[in-house]
């Protein structure tokens, strides 16, 4: 099979992996924040939860939804990186993530970015650069408590 | 008849030759050859058309009507020429009937804003089925909120087909005062029985809405025949410019019917205190039309009278014949929309892969189709799905084209690891 | 600063290398040169605008948005890529306050419809000049009829500007809800003080809609200078497509309207009981949008920016004053229209000579000008005179034009045997 | 002055002479047929009013109106042509005169369109044919008793 190399790029085995058997895939019954995500360009849907200790670390997240390998592999890797570290980084992490997702930085130029560079080939297809930032912005929609958000 | 005739076809060569019209066609994408399998979001434009409009631009531009000069009268002349071409192209009867707008969508919201501003109140029912596009949905909604009436919705069969025998159940109830059905559905292919749809309101004194917006591109329409009350379609899916449309309405109908939207062209004289309509079909057209874009879409009705169009049509019935077949070699194949009347295009989902990776990586392949939910959100409700890829034919699409998306989805399966 | 360089001025071999970019330009008309002074109902277009649309048809056109494939991204960025043009041209704080029309009367429509509908009730006045075209009175007329809403008619003075003595007493009244005024008016050529209108009005809590339609084609326009709620102007008197206007509202004032025509992206989803509305801009742009329209008027913007706009509009109020200095030659002249500040442009009548006549012989001698009531009666009405010749300039015409109408005009004033 | 053929064409002595003395110019005050007459495109306005006696001829005919040479001059030749014709007579020039204005057929096949054909310029003119047309509707429309018309 000879896929072209923007494909290669984009559709690495991590990405077809978490896709196939997501982490954290659940619901958190009680969770201390929560935030529903929707991109009706594409249809897709996520619910992501967050139990954050009165340290402000993230003891647990999860998410819940429907949606494509790049929106999903990415909500995945994300709770999996997520997970132990502080809100504030976490919201670095939200920061430099949607900077390289969109080009304004190389994944190379941030250190803490490295798992996360496997989405970096999104950037050269605006049109699914919002699959791979949806979990993302819902994952700092819940930490502003906000509930419910649109990338539209 | 001779036998030699009656099976007359079109050959691949002569196909080869009709691309050549299309400058697009010979573009590589990702160093692939462009494989165009979204037409029904949008039609390609032949250079005739191109042309047409650079030479009106750069020789004969000016505004229309009222103009006492040779340019605006010779863009007068062509602008209600191809308002002709177009009035002849759908069969209509008078060219008071042929009115242009910006599009389908525009012509829909004229239809609903009008006529059913005046002929639709509180509890009347709408009927709408359930295949329709968003814009033969959401013109209608906004009626409804307005007005108080109701909108009822047409089933549709697992095939894909109206659901005929809900509908004559539905027109039996009194107040139902529209129809509102596409000729065909941009999401499933159908073609619908619109000439029994219309035969049956018309019986019961129910005005027609036929969206033609997908039915324009792929086959001869006669809008007499098909006996619709309002018909409406898009230049740019026919082969014409974006930026213009035409509304089919039966002159009785848009005689009685109020203005739309108010401006230059649609009056007669205005002063501060009372306005009186111009005649049809100006009094649906206010301001400076599309002028440039009318041009253009008689060029397209130029072209497309130039071919032999049922050939044309018999070839695209191989194609999706050819591209349901190929389809089902795929592991995990589901065909959305099975009807036995279809045009050329096959909306489907792959089990386990997200249509929008289907789409990308068929784009780093060459192959444009398009995936999402084909602005008709009640389709994709009624068959459970989030929504679909869609490849859809045009009559310059080829087999070999057909090979492409077909191995291009089995990278797909593979990639994904699809299994039956 | 230095003298010369004050001083400059556009040369006429600068105009002479312009105009070679306007093929039109270069036809003959009953073999004389044509002489187009026909601008003010629509402006020519320059050979990047027309190859630049061509490009876009031949090589990249696809439907926008919602697409995953190469050529609909390449189509979405060169729409939005006009959008942005648009929005810098104009001086637009966001890209939300930029919706792609067909036109300003679609634009002007939209505000009545979607603004006015929600904003205007029963015995509100909306104040409008007795200088606008029939774009900006039909809508409001039109909703005045629906809400018994007043329209009330602010004055204009002999030489064609806009009565700001009796507009200042207008305002006063309670209920006055919009105050709609061209910046410039096609009949007459007069600028009116829109930041002045805009200031007041603001003052007393007033919307304004500025028509910008004649404006947009002879100088620079920022929207928020002028600090109007909205703005709206038309591509084609801006040399670039027909089919396609530009509406500028204020962000916060579009946010709260509802929409206007309903179909497919102006929606985020969509089932038979419920809808919800898309974001700015595209709440207001229901269905497939005038894309390659679009793509031209950016290269028309494009076009314009390349141009020292500040120059050519000093050049054109030159070739007013001589444009109005010949013509006062003509025995039996009178100027419609002589309002201290007027873009380039005449509206006149001949005594004894009906304007059809006029506007028919100097079509004989290749000059072309429109003659009627130019969609705005009531400026007729309030000169008492049935219609005038008006002769409009563009910054490609030339003094020689100028002669050539000059010389045409002395004809027909020979043969109808006028005397002053 | 040099003008073109086609003005000197459209625009001949006669035409500006009636034009500029239009005949019958006045109204009736007990006409047995009358309408008026308006093209919307250019604002042009005409009465036209007449007397038809039981043998069905026309025994006065008068216009009163607002426009450019070529409608005032086809009124005012209108006016004394139709004059004591029987109103088939009135009707059957009408028909010519639209045909030849329309150029559906040359003023020289019909020898009762000879004092009209100083009009047939306008054939080459489709925007200034109703122009030349307005008065002749005009008396069409009095004549089956329809009140008011418009040519647009
Ligand atoms: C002042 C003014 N407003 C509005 C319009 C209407 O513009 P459009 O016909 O492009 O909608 C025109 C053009 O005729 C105009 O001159
Ligand atoms: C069936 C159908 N109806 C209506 C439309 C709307 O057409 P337009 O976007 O040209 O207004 C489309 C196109 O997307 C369509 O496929």
């Amino acid at each position: 099979m000879l896929l072209t190399n923007r494909s290669k790029n984009l559709y690495q085995e991590v990405i077809l992996d978490h896709n196939k058997s997501p982490r954290n895939y659940r619901a958190i019954e009680f969770p201390t924040h929560f935030a529903k995500g929707h991109n009706p360009l594409c249809g897709d849907k996520l619910d992501v939860y967050l139990i954050v200790d009165g340290e402000d670390v993230v003891q647990d997240v999860s998410f819940v939804g429907d949606g494509c390998a790049i929106s999903k592999a990415s909500a995945s890797i994300m709770t999996t990186i997520v997970k132990g570290k502080s809100v504030d980084e976490a919201k670095e992490l939200f920061t430099g993530f949607h900077e390289m997702a969109t080009g304004k930085i190389e994944p190379s130029e941030d250190p803490k970015l490295r798992r996360l560079q496997v989405f970096a080939g999104v950037k050269d297809l605006p049109a699914r650069v919002k699959c791979a930032t949806l979990a993302w912005h819902t994952l700092d929609a819940a930490l502003r408590n906000k509930q419910e958000i649109s990338t539209e | 008849m001779n036998d030699s005739i009656t099976k007359s076809k079109v050959t691949p060569a002569r196909i080869l030759e009709i691309r050549r019209d299309f400058p697009v066609l010979e573009r590589t994408i990702q160093d692939k050859p462009l494989a165009y399998l979204d037409n029904a979001a949008s039609t390609q434009m032949p250079r005739q058309v191109i042309e047409t409009v650079s030479a009106y631009h750069s020789f004969h531009h000016s505004n229309v009507h009222r103009g006492v000069h040779q340019l605006s009268q010779e863009a007068t002349d062509l602008y209600e020429g191809a308002r002709e071409k177009l009035r002849c192209f759908v069969g209509a009867s008078s060219l008071k009937e042929i009115i242009f707008t910006s599009g389908t969508t525009d012509a829909i919201n004229l239809i609903a804003h009008s006529w059913g501003g005046m002929n639709v109140a509180k509890d009347d029912v709408i009927l709408i089925s359930n295949m329709e596009h968003h814009a033969n949905i959401v013109p209608w909604y906004m009626l409804a909120k307005r007005t108080g009436a109701q909108i009822q919705v047409i089933p549709i069969l697992d095939d894909g087909s109206l659901d005929m025998n809900r509908f004559s159940e539905l027109i039996q109830q009194p107040n139902v005062k529209a129809v509102c059905v596409n000729h065909v559905s941009n999401a499933l292919g159908s073609v619908n029985p619109v000439e029994e749809v219309c035969r049956m309101s018309r019986e019961k004194g129910i005005r027609t809405v036929i969206d033609g917006a997908q039915a324009i591109g792929h086959f001869p329409v006669d809008v007499r025949s098909i006996g619709a009350d309002f018909y409406a379609f898009s230049g740019h899916k026919m082969h014409g410019p974006t930026g213009i449309g035409v509304l089919y309405g039966r002159q009785e109908l848009l005689e009685e019917m109020g203005p739309y939207k108010g401006g230059g062209d649609m009056i007669l004289s205005v002063s501060f205190d009372n306005i009186s309509w111009n005649e049809l079909p100006y009094k649906f057209e206010a301001g400076t039309p599309p002028i440039s874009q009318a041009v253009g879409l008689g060029a397209a009705v130029d072209y497309l009278n130039g071919l032999d169009r049922q050939l044309l049509s018999s070839y695209e019935d191989e194609l999706l014949a050819y591209t349901t077949r190929r389809l089902m070699e795929i592991p995990g194949m589901q065909l959305v929309g099975t009807a036995a009347k279809k045009v050329s295009l096959n909306s489907f989902v792959i089990k386990g892969v997200h249509p929008h990776d289907i789409g990308t990586i068929l784009d780093g392949e060459g192959v444009a189709v398009r995936t999402g939910q084909h602005c008709a959100e009640p389709v994709m409700d009624r068959f459970c799905i989030p929504a679909t890829t869609r490849a859809s034919m045009a009559f310059y699409n080829t087999f070999e084209e057909i090979d492409q998306l077909t191995d291009a989805l089995l990278k797909v399966t593979e990639l994904f690891d699809v299994t039956d």
